[in-house]
Formats: structure tokens, C-alpha cells, sequence
């Protein structure tokens, strides 16, 4: 029976206990935690009241390391397929032609000053594919590919989450590719090749000629 | 061949207080309803499929199908190299990937034999045991919402994402980090890291009482839960349950201090097990107490790292990271303490290839899960759903 | 797998397992191999496989060896030699602290492994899941069916000649 | 006294304009009008802003300023859906269902008083009636559970049928207590006899010292009756997806939705009009100052009877937003062994103060 | 709708404001069901959790898939599922929406490639509005897809396809992304 009498108290005194704590967060809506980033001093400085944001008005700053859209500058790019061999799922597709002689000071420099050895007609990433996992960025040598802050990029067609960054199009790849193999019946020893040893498993990639 | 004695199974459908339980009268015969509960229902936590046989409001039978969430993470260990396995890690419990991480990191660093600088380590500790705050947040919001109160869900999942943004900041992901590298981490600690952990730390004790007066106190919480999904330990340990689920059932098992492991042992941490006062032991209050009282115990934790860890300038967190990841032949078997128990990974290497040759993953919801059958024998539907939340299962790491 | 032999000084773990592995020498002779002392997993194997059961059930209750904790239960594609087999890694929870691995192989094609899923309720459904990765027959397991895969799927997904089945209820199946 | 102050009514239902009764369509359409801004607009959108300001959320801000017009898209969305209704229902039942539902909680709409003149019916048995017919909703629910033909939808139906069948004694017994009273069941009777100068003290609540008593078993009763939590164990969304209307869709869901929200201010009425003095003013005479004059009219009736309303209403939703959801069988317990014993000794007590002491 | 396609002819100025109205009333209150498949659908939770608050928009989640209008495939579905989701699909009440959130449901993901147990794209089975991508989405993300949702539910007119919406829309081209990027920076400059 005492249990009985204390079951009965002690559930009046939890629900009222409850009760009170969502009271006082009822009245302290009137407060609003701002939208200070993280890394900003005053993160903390409103532990109570509302926490929403109104995100297409209002939003934290996404961090600087941030991973989200995966973003090739192409112009830094040295075609080396080396996020492509990286990637674990396989989101980025490469092709590749090597740069005939008299054509490397049109294909020109990366901004760290390297000179570019390959055409890239084809550097598609399907960004509906990719996963985000940073693997790809960590090893890319020029760092020209990296994933930007922006995360809200969302489609109606599948197709236009294929991004493309090829710097030729289809009829200069052509041409690109017909000046090689010209370059390549006058001049019958290949040099040996600017970057590392691909791995045997290495794609569809027609770099390793 | 003696069989395994039945009788010792026995006593997991029996609750101490017998007068809760229905009893079905046989004299008011009823027939038997086949209910299905999943692959979509709310409280099955994805996509777990329940097949209960019951008789009115009571479970006669559970039976639970999986692999609606079968992403092939074995498949994709076998194909990938070792450091492209991590990102899939991440994806097997999602709710914890720094844990996950770590434990798989632990295995392979365990074949390459390398050693891990000390502030890695700790960097290591701190990211996960906020990741275990941060899934035990969930853990206890759904359970909340399982069992209908909505508000302690939200109050969770807003601390959570304090976590969150400290652990983006720190990695550049929200859920699913790819941060700890097998023999580092991908980035240092960002500047200001340590104040403003501090400073959630301080932020976090005040709502975790609050969570705690709101939900756990509640006298219909108690009530939910006291005494439901009784587990003695001598049959949780049969069955394999490990992490919270086992120190529910009052067994002091915790492989931080059992395998002591990375720097835990240089931390003063205690186990967390019920004291049998304000919950039968091995019930779902328990299993529930001690997740809240291990987000107490990683809070201390996350603070003891922060004092104690070294201040390098200019720090290469993946100055430790071989070039090519290609173990010797061997085979291994590595765990860490998840926040649902043992994740441990028994990998093969055959010495040759950069990719392992089989990697298998001992879930712990997997396994908490396997009792499941047992455990719902003769509960209301209610309790049903109160026990599959007390388990805390994340499909993507039951189904794999 | 070949075993790597590193001359390091034998971690306690190795010793324990040493230990244990005497222990179920005495008692089972031939039926076990030798201990494989390896410092990140010792482990030894059942020869005879029939035995496996009765290994296990000893394992578990004889008093010097208590574990009854069961780890992990891993299959595995033996593809050179023929064979599949398991790996358990096993542990003496609460008693002893000492941990072992246990290999069983069986045949490739239609082989059996008595099941220990009385022995240690873990091993109940890591049984169906080796089962259900690399198809060998579990003897004496309480509900042996697929558990990840559906009921109606061809092939076992972890061998290593797997293909995968084109299509599925009328799905494609591969990208 | 009683006719005298009808006469706003009676001079209504007079009322006639080219030959047609425009008077009593107005009586209808008082009480209409305000259940149509209520449950249409406020019931909802103030429950979502009220949960949302518990919860440190914002609730609804984009549809309208401050999302007012939320419930108003809500309702015209549901209209557009398609209306689906299950091969292997029980159409007759499916259909009938939320019709029932919703006239069994609108129909105790018309003996509420919402002020001096304003009353559909004043049934002298109108207390009766009011509780007698907010517990059609039992029909409502069974049919539409059992017309699903879906295993949840009759787990919610069966269990929201024990449940509402159950609590309606200590409800009953509750309100018996006011009754005993006030020595009427006439509702507009309730308010005339808590009316006084002194405001809150002629309520009931404050006439009889143990009078918070049925107050509070009537009150949680009442959260039973209408599947409020803690007690929404008929809709618990965790474990019978949604309950009896899983299998509802647009318009008739719709229909479910409003019933639930006009069953809640039924109630709240009721417990308003037995314990707080329906649609007098709380507002005592001080003095110079008469505070209680003041604020007593037929409008200010309206106002303070659907402001006590909300009251309550605003207490039920702040239990629903802060606690967990009883078990089936813990409701039984709470009704049969705690609320029905408690609901007798309040009963014998407030007997005895009436015959003895008062 | 069909009735309606075939009697009432485009571009009526009565059958526009009706829409009009009709159309806001549906993009005013999209009720997602609640079908969490994995990790997004913890990203799912987060965004209908008090920090980023769907409610705002009067999105809130459904658990019977026969009062909600837009299902948001959160997570990757496996060829044990891909029944159940088109199931489900087929219980919601037209007019319905889909919305793919994240890399999984979009084209298989992570699993693209070896995951001989996930289905390859969400838009094999059921016909998908929104492709929301992300590993997992952002709650941003995930609120900017909804957006583009009502974007779509705009264009929408008694008389017309969903197709034609959608070409209507390129054509009228207006870009939530921009719009977003807008009005923060208008809130910036303020």
C-alpha cells in the first residue's frame, strides 16, 4: 500500500518537475542563440532559448576544412589520374593526352609552376557518386582539386550532378590526339614519364602509353 | 553429446515483479495475429523487420529479419586498399564513425606494427568519446521518442549538434568523418579547439541534468522500462552482447580498461554500471542509465585529454602515415570500445596486396540484436518497442 | 595462411593461449594443431572437424578454461587449398581473461561444420551469416537460413569467384 | 432569471428575415464560426508553435507571417489528395468512421454556453448529454480501426475503445461531483451559480475544499477521453505507426485531425464550466473597483469561457510536449486502481460537505 | 487529375489563380513520411530537429505513408528493400513527390561499384523529383532539395505534366541556390 501511495507521489513530483523544465524553455523562447560559427568566441555564449536558424536567411558558417562539393580547377591540373586511382568508389573519370612538344608553352603552367605534360579533355567527378571522404584531395599533388564549403546543390536531372572539367572539347581532343600520334611516328623513344608508376589496377586511363 | 541445458535460458523471461506481466488466460482463447513491424515503422530504428506473432496485445514470438540495409561492407574491404576501407567504416555505424574509425584503425596498425604518435592518440580519444556522447545523444533521444515523449529527442539531438560542429571543425564532415587515418589523422586540432571543447563541456553538464530530471526521472519512464527485457549476465555474456548492453546487465566490462588500449589507461575513467537502486539490474533502465552515465564519464574524459595532452608546434598528424599501406601476411583480430559494444575487425592481410584479403566486421548491434528473439518472448507491444530501443541498434552496422 | 614467425618476446596474451592450447592438447590430442603464436591473434586449428562441437563445449564449461565469451565468428574462402572455414575468436570473460582464435575448415563444395550455436547463442546468427557470405553447411544449427541476403539469392557473395546475379525481381542488379 | 437572460437567444430564434429563420441559422453559426477559426486555424497552429517553443524550435515561419496560415494550407492540401480508400476495407466503416467522429465531437458543441444569451440548446440535462455524446467518438474510432482491415489501425481502435470506455467512469464520477454541487445538470444552470460579485470565488473549484480533487480526475480523465498524452496509446506513433487513421488519407484524415482537436476543447470546456464558472468572470469586485462588472457581458462571457478553454488546452499540450507515453496496461492500472478509487472518496466527501457542512 | 487534363485548357486566367492558390496550399505543407534507410536519415532527423526545424516550412514528418506527400529516400536502398520502397511509393496518395537524398539513393553511392546487394539509384524503381547530393547531406542540403521540391509544386498547373513543369522551370530558370545566396547576402549587407 506505502508503494502504492508512493508511486502516486513521486509521479505528481516527476511530472511537475518536467513540466517545469519545458515551462522555462516556453519562456525562454523569447531568446535566440545567434548564428556564430564555431570557431567564432561567442559559440557559446547563448545556452538558452531558440536554436533554430533559418537556413536559406540565416546559417553557421561552414568550417574552412569543410568536405562538400568536389571542385577541380582545372588549370592546375597536371592530368597525373593520381585522385582518380585514389578514389575508392571510383567517381572520377579521367582521359588524358600527353602534350606534344611544341605545344607546351600553350598548355602552360600550373600556379605553383609546374609544367603541365597533359591535355585533360575528360575530368568528370559524379558528385551524386562521391561520398566526400577527402582520399582524392589528400593526394593530389597540385592541389588543385579540393571539396568546396557549398553543400546545397541539389538537381532535378541526375545528369547534371556529372560535373565536367575538361579544359578541351571534343574536336580539340581529336586534334590534340592525331598531333600525338604524328609526334610519336617521328619520334620513336618515348620519354620516360614525368610522374609515378601507375598501378597495375590503374582504369580506363589512356595516359600510360 | 550433452545439449546446452535449456533451463539456463530460462530466466531470461522472468521479471521480479511478476504482478506487470499479462498473463494470458487460457480460457479466453484468441487467435494468433501475425503482425508485421518494419522494414518501415518508426520504431525500429531503420530498417530492422520484426515478424511478431501475438496474441492481442501480447508478443508471442519475435523474429527478426535483417539485411534491409546490406551494404556489402565485407565486399568492399576485400576491394578497396586500406585506407579506402575507412570511408566504408565510417558508413557501418553511422552514428559513431570516429569510434568505428579507431577501432579499425587499431586492428590494421596492430598488423603493420607501427607506432602512433602520443598527441594522435589523444586527439584520437578526444574526437571519439565526443562521438560517444554524441551517439549516446541519440541513443537516449530515440528511446525517448520510442517511448513517446518527443521533447528529450529534440533537447538530444541540439546538444548533438554542438558535437557536430566541433567534430566539423575538426575533420571538415558532419556524421561521417574519414578523420582517423590508419597510423594518424587527417588534421591537427583546429586553434581554439581546446576552449571551445571546454567550454561544451562546461555547456553540456547543465543539460545532460536536465535530460536527465525531464526523461529519466520521469516516473512514467521508470515505469516504462523497470524491470522490461530482463537479461541476467550470465546469458548476456553467452550471447555475446558487449559496451552498455553488458555493463546493463552488471558485468564491469569495458575494453577501455580490459584492453586498455591507445592512452586510455593513463585516464581515470570509471565503468559504468548500474547500482541496482533505481533499476533492476539488466533490465532497460539499466542498459539506459549507463549510457547516460557514460556520457558523464567521456565528458571527464574529453577534459583529462585536454589538460594532459602535448602542445607540439607546427604538428604533422600524419607524419606516422606509411606510404603504401601493405601489412605483412598475417591475420589479426582488433577491437575498440564502441559505443554499442565491441566493434572489432578481423582482418587477413596475405602480405602481397595493398588491399586485404578478408575483412570481417563483429558488429555489436549484430550481436545485441541476436537476443532479441529471446528477450520479446511474452512482452506487450509496448515493451516491444521500449526493448529495441534499449538495445540502440544503427542497421548500417547490424546489416553491414 | 603462412605464418609469420617474429622474434619478439611472447606478449602475456601468447602465453595464456599457450596455456589454454595445453590444456586442450591433453584432452583432445591429434584433433588440434599445433598453437600458431602469433603476437596479434594466436590461434591453433580443428583437424578434425567432426570434433568441433565437442571442442567447443569443453572450451566453454571445463574449469580451467571457461570461455564463454565468443568474440567473433569470421568466415573465410580458402580458395587455393579447397577449403572454406571459420575463425573464432574466443575469450574467457569474467574467469580467466585469456583469449584464443580457433580455426575449422571444411570443404569447398558442400562441406559441413558442426554448428556451436548452442554452445555460445552468438555464434547462432554469425553461423547464418558465414552461411549466407560463403555457403557451408552449419550441422545441428537451430534455424539455418540466409540472414543478410534474401531468401531467394543466388550465389554467396564472399567467395571468391563470386559473379553477381544480373538481375533481381526484375531489378538490374550491377551499375 | 433564466428566461431573462435568454432573451438574446430567444429574440434570435425569432428572428425571421423574408420568411426564413435567419435567427437560429446565426445561433448555429456563432459557435460554428468560432470552432472553424479554432480548430482550423489556432487549435493546430497554436499546438506546433507551443511544442515548437518547448522544444527551442521556431515552429512554423514561412507559410504567412509567423506561419499563421499554416493549418489554412494544411487543411486545402488534404483536400487536394487523393482519397484512397483500401481495396480490402470495409468501405461502409471506412467512410462512416471520421463522419462519426467528427459530428460526435461537434455535436457537444451545441449545449456549450458561451455566454449569458449564447447557447445552441439549454437542455436541463445538457452536462449528461455533453458527456454522453463525446463518447460517440468510441463508434468513430472502432469503425474506422476495424473498416482499415489494417492490423495497427485495429490495434489503435481496440485499444483507444478500452481506453475511452474505461476513464469514462472516473470522468463520470468527476463531474458527478460537480453536479452534486451545483444540484442541476443544466449547464447554463452551472454558470448562473458560480456567478457573484467576488469573481473566482463562487467558482466550485473554490466553493468546496475538496473540490480540486474530481477537478484533477476529471482533468486527466479527460486526457484519456481524448487520446491526449500521456494517454495517446490509440495513435502512439511509435508503435502503431498512426494508430486508428493509418490508413486514412486527405480530407478524411483531415476530419479525424479537427474531431481530435474539437474533442480537446469540448472537454476543456466542460471542466471549465463545472469547476471554473463556465463564462463568468474570474475578476473579483474590489471595492471601487468592480473589476467583475466590468469585465461581464455577453461578449466578455464568450471571451472568458474560450480563454479558460485554451487554458486548459495549453496545459494539455504542455503535458503532451513534456512526458513519455504510458503502457496499456499501466493506463488500466491508472484508471481502475488509482483515478476510480480516488473519484469515490472524493464523491463520499464532497456528499458529506454538502449535507453536513455547507 | 485526368478529368481535368483532358476538359480544361492551358493557360486559363481562372484555372491559373485557382492553381495558384492550390499550389501554394501544396507547397505550403509537404508532409514527408518518415522513412529513415541509414545514415542520411540521421542527417533527416537532424534537419526536423529543433537546429535546422522543417516545421518552419510546415514540413513535418509523417509515419503512414498515406498522409504524406513527398518521401524522402534517405539512405541507400538494398534489393531487399527496393520492393518495399516501391510499396510504399505506391501507398502515398497522389499528388506524391520524391525526394533522393543523399549519394546512396541518388545512384548507389559508395556502393556503386562492388555493392552487389545495393541498388544502383533510387530512380530504377520509383520516378525521383529531386536529387539532393551529399554523403551525407548537409540539413542545409537537404532543405535547399525541399526548396527546389516547392520550386517544382509552383510550376505546377491543372492541365500539365510534371514534365512540362519541369521544362517550364528551366525555362523560367529560377535558382533556389541563387535565391538563397540572395537573401544571405542580403542579410549580410543589413
Amino acid at each position: 500500500m506505502s508503494e502504492y501511495f508512493r508511486d502516486i507521489g513521486s509521479g505528481i513530483t516527476t511530472i511537475l518537475t518536467g513540466m517545469g523544465i519545458t515551462l522555462r524553455h516556453f519562456f525562454n523562447a523569447v531568446k535566440r542563440k545567434g548564428d556564430a560559427g564555431i570557431d567564432e568566441d561567442n559559440y557559446f555564449s547563448q545556452v538558452d532559448g531558440l536554436v533554430t536558424l533559418q537556413y536559406p536567411r540565416e546559417a553557421i558558417p561552414t568550417p574552412e576544412i569543410g568536405r562538400y562539393r568536389l571542385y577541380n580547377d582545372i588549370d592546375d591540373c597536371i592530368g597525373c589520374n593520381q585522385c582518380a586511382r585514389a578514389c575508392p568508389i571510383d567517381c572520377i573519370a579521367i582521359e588524358t593526352i600527353k602534350v606534344t612538344k611544341d605545344d607546351l608553352a600553350v598548355c602552360g603552367k600550373t600556379s605553383g609552376g609546374q609544367q603541365k605534360r597533359f591535355w585533360v579533355p575528360v575530368f568528370d567527378i559524379d558528385v551524386a557518386q562521391c561520398m566526400t571522404c577527402g582520399i582524392c584531395s589528400a593526394v593530389c599533388p597540385t592541389e588543385c582539386l579540393y571539396h568546396t564549403q557549398v553543400s546545397d546543390f541539389s538537381e532535378f536531372s541526375r545528369d547534371n550532378l556529372i560535373y565536367h572539367f575538361g579544359n578541351l572539347t571534343k574536336l580539340e581532343a581529336e586534334s590534340k590526339r592525331k598531333k600525338l600520334e604524328e609526334e610519336k611516328k617521328s619520334a620513336p623513344a618515348p620519354k620516360p614519364k614525368p610522374k609515378p608508376k601507375p598501378a597495375p589496377e590503374a582504369g580506363s586511363d589512356k595516359d600510360s602509353m | 553429446m550433452q545439449e546446452l541445458e535449456k533451463a539456463e535460458y530460462s530466466s531470461v523471461r522472468v521479471t521480479p515483479k511478476g504482478e506487470d506481466r499479462v498473463i494470458i488466460e487460457k480460457d479466453l482463447s484468441s487467435e494468433e495475429m501475425i503482425l508485421n513491424m518494419g522494414p518501415q515503422h518508426p520504431s525500429t530504428h531503420g530498417v530492422l523487420r520484426l515478424e511478431c506473432k501475438t496474441d492481442g496485445e501480447v508478443v508471442i514470438e519475435a523474429e527478426p529479419y535483417l539485411g534491409y540495409l546490406h551494404r556489402c561492407f565485407e565486399k568492399h574491404a576485400e576491394m578497396v586498399d586500406y585506407p579506402g576501407v575507412v570511408p566504408f567504416v565510417d558508413r557501418m555505424d553511422y552514428l559513431a564513425s570516429m569510434n568505428n574509425d579507431f577501432a579499425f584503425c587499431i586492428a590494421v596498425e596492430k598488423l603493420l606494427d607501427i607506432e602512433i604518435p602520443r598527441r594522435v592518440e589523444f586527439i584520437r580519444v578526444i574526437v571519439s568519446e565526443l562521438n560517444r556522447i554524441a551517439s549516446h545523444l541519440v541513443a537516449i533521444g530515440t528511446y525517448a521518442i520510442d517511448l513517446g515523449a518527443f521533447t528529450p529527442f529534440l533537447f538530444c539531438f541540439r546538444d548533438r549538434e554542438h558535437i557536430l560542429n566541433l567534430l566539423e571543425w575538426t575533420s571538415g564532415a558532419r556524421m561521417l568523418y574519414n578523420y582517423i587515418l590508419i597510423g594518424g589523422v587527417a588534421y591537427d586540432l583546429p586553434q581554439g579547439f581546446k576552449k571551445r571543447t571546454l567550454e561544451f563541456v562546461k555547456y553540456f553538464r547543465p543539460k545532460a541534468l536536465e535530460l536527465q530530471k525531464l526523461l529519466t526521472e520521469n516516473e512514467i519512464f521508470v515505469k516504462r522500462t523497470k524491470g522490461i527485457g530482463m537479461m541476467p549476465a550470465e546469458v548476456a555474456i553467452n550471447y555475446g552482447w558487449s559496451g552498455p548492453m553488458l555493463r546493463g546487465s552488471g558485468v564491469d566490462w569495458d575494453l577501455r580498461k580490459e584492453d586498455a588500449y591507445s592512452i586510455y589507461p593513463e585516464l581515470d575513467f570509471k565503468v559504468c554500471v548500474p547500482d541496482g537502486k533505481s533499476s533492476d539490474i539488466g533490465d532497460s533502465l539499466s542498459r539506459h542509465l549507463v549510457r547516460a552515465m557514460e556520457m558523464e564519464q567521456s565528458l571527464d574524459i574529453v577534459e583529462q585529454c585536454l589538460e594532459m595532452m602535448p602542445e607540439e608546434e607546427g604538428f604533422d598528424p600524419k607524419a606516422a602515415i606509411p606510404k603504401r599501406i601493405r601489412p605483412k601476411a598475417g591475420e589479426v583480430y582488433g577491437r575498440a570500445e564502441n559505443p554499442r559494444g565491441e566493434l572489432g575487425f578481423y582482418i587477413q592481410s596475405d602480405g602481397k596486396s595493398t588491399k586485404p584479403l578478408r575483412c570481417k566486421a563483429r558488429s555489436s548491434c549484430f550481436v545485441n540484436l541476436s537476443a532479441m528473439k529471446e528477450l520479446s518472448l511474452g512482452q506487450l507491444i509496448p515493451d516491444l518497442v521500449a526493448i529495441i530501443g534499449s538495445i540502440d541498434i544503427v542497421l548500417g552496422e547490424v546489416d553491414r | 595462411m603462412e605464418d609469420t614467425q617474429e622474434n619478439m618476446p611472447q606478449s602475456s596474451e601468447v602465453i595464456a593461449a599457450g596455456k589454454v592450447w595445453h590444456v586442450l592438447r591433453e584432452k583432445f590430442g591429434d584433433a588440434i594443431s599445433e598453437l600458431d603464436e602469433n603476437p596479434f591473434m594466436p590461434f591453433f586449428e580443428v583437424r578434425q572437424t567432426e570434433r568441433w562441437r565437442e571442442i567447443a563445449l569443453y572450451m566453454r564449461d571445463s574449469a580451467s578454461l571457461r570461455f564463454n565469451y565468443m568474440a567473433c565468428l569470421s568466415g573465410v574462402d580458402y580458395p587455393e587449398e579447397e577449403m572454406l572455414g571459420i575463425v573464432c575468436n574466443l575469450e574467457s570473460l569474467g574467469h580467466h581473461g585469456h583469449k584464443i582464435a580457433v580455426k575449422v575448415k571444411c570443404d569447398r563444395n558442400g562441406g559441413t561444420i558442426p554448428s556451436v550455436a548452442k554452445v555460445w547463442k552468438t555464434a547462432e546468427w554469425h553461423e547464418r551469416e558465414a552461411f549466407d557470405m560463403y555457403g557451408m553447411i552449419f550441422s545441428g544449427h537451430p534455424d539455418p537460413r540466409r540472414i543478410l541476403c534474401p531468401e531467394d539469392w543466388e550465389g554467396y557473395p564472399l567467395r571468391k569467384d563470386y559473379q553477381v546475379q544480373e538481375t533481381y525481381h526484375g531489378i538490374k542488379v550491377p551499375n | 432569471m433564466n428566461a431573462s437572460l435568454n432573451t438574446w437567444s430567444d429574440a434570435l430564434s425569432e428572428l425571421y428575415l423574408f420568411g426564413l429563420p435567419i435567427g437560429l441559422v446565426i445561433i448555429a453559426a456563432v459557435p460554428l464560426v468560432f470552432i472553424a477559426l479554432y480548430a482550423l486555424t489556432y487549435g493546430v497552429y497554436g499546438e506546433r508553435k507551443i511544442s515548437a517553443f518547448m522544444q527551442d524550435r521556431l515552429g512554423p515561419m514561412e507559410v504567412g507571417k509567423w506561419g499563421i496560415l499554416q493549418t489554412l494550407a494544411d487543411i486545402l492540401k488534404l483536400l487536394q489528395k487523393e482519397d484512397i480508400v483500401n481495396k480490402s476495407a470495409d468501405k461502409f466503416l471506412f467512410v462512416i468512421g471520421p463522419g462519426v467522429l467528427f459530428v460526435g465531437s461537434f455535436l457537444a458543441f451545441a449545449v456549450l454556453p458561451f455566454g449569458p444569451a449564447f447557447i445552441g440548446a439549454d437542455l436541463n440535462v445538457g452536462l449528461f448529454y455533453a458527456i454522453g455524446i463525446v463518447a460517440l467518438e468510441v463508434v468513430g474510432i472502432l469503425a474506422a480501426g476495424w473498416g482499415s482491415n489494417n492490423k495497427w489501425a485495429l490495434y489503435g481502435a481496440i485499444r483507444s475503445v478500452a481506453q475511452i470506455v474505461s476513464y469514462e467512469i472516473p470522468a463520470a464520477i468527476a463531474i458527478l461531483c460537480g453536479a452534486m454541487m451545483a444540484g442541476t445538470l443544466s449547464m447554463q444552470q452551472f454558470n448562473l451559480l458560480q456567478q457573484g460579485e467576488y469573481g473566482f470565488i463562487h467558482f466550485f473549484l473554490f466553493q468546496n475544499p475538496i473540490a480540486w480533487l474530481p477537478f484533477i480526475i476529471y482533468f486527466i480523465a479527460s486526457l484519456a477521453e481524448t487520446n491526449r498524452a500521456p494517454f495517446d496509446i490509440p495513435e502512439a506513433e511509435s508503435e502503431l505507426v498512426a494508430g486508428y487513421f493509418t490508413e486514412y488519407t486527405g480530407m478524411k484524415f483531415a476530419v479525424i485531425f479537427l474531431a481530435e482537436y474539437g474533442s480537446m476543447f469540448m472537454v476543456s470546456a466542460i471542466i471549465s464550466i463545472v469547476f471554473l464558472g463556465g463564462w463568468n468572470s474570474p475578476l473579483p469586485n474590489i471595492g471601487p473597483l468592480a473589476l467583475n462588472d466590468w469585465t461581464t457581458g455577453p461578449v466578455w462571457g464568450a471571451f472568458w469561457i474560450v480563454m479558460k478553454g485554451f487554458f486548459f488546452i495549453f496545459i494539455q499540450m504542455w503535458l503532451r510536449w513534456t512526458l513519455p507515453r504510458l503502457r496499456v496496461d499501466q493506463l488500466m492500472h491508472l484508471c481502475w486502481k488509482v483515478l476510480t478509487p480516488f473519484a469515490f472518496v472524493a464523491f463520499v466527501l464532497i456528499a458529506v460537505w454538502e449535507i453536513y457542512v455547507k | 487529375m485526368g478529368l481535368l487534363d483532358a476538359n480544361i485548357s492551358k493557360h486559363n486566367v481562372l484555372v491559373t489563380s485557382v492553381d495558384n492558390v492550390l499550389n501554394w496550399a501544396r507547397l505550403s505543407s509537404l508532409w514527408p513520411m518518415g522513412f529513415g534507410l541509414a545514415c542520411c536519415a540521421i542527417e533527416m532527423m537532424a534537419t526536423n530537429a529543433s537546429n535546422y526545424d522543417l516545421e518552419r516550412f510546415g514540413i513535418f514528418p509523417r509515419s503512414s505513408p498515406r498522409q504524406s506527400d513527398l518521401m524522402i529516400v534517405a539512405g541507400t536502398v538494398t534489393m531487399k528493400m527496393a520492393e518495399r520502397v516501391v510499396r510504399l511509393y505506391e501507398q502515398m496518395p497522389e499528388p506524391r513527390y520524391v525526394l533522393s537524398m543523399g549519394s546512396c539513393s541518388n545512384c548507389g553511392g559508395p556502393y556503386w561499384k562492388h555493392g552487389y546487394h545495393v541498388l544502383k539509384g533510387v530512380d530504377r524503381i520509383i520516378p525521383v523529383d529531386v536529387y539532393v547530393p551529399g554523403c551525407p547531406p548537409r540539413p542545409e542540403s537537404l532543405i535547399g532539395g525541399l526548396l527546389k521540391i516547392q520550386e517544382l509544386v509552383r510550376m505546377e498547373q491543372i492541365g500539365i505534366s510534371r514534365a512540362e513543369a519541369l521544362k517550364k522551370l528551366q525555362e523560367k530558370s529560377i535558382d533556389p541556390g541563387q535565391l538563397i545566396q540572395d537573401a544571405r547576402q542580403g542579410v549580410e549587407a543589413s
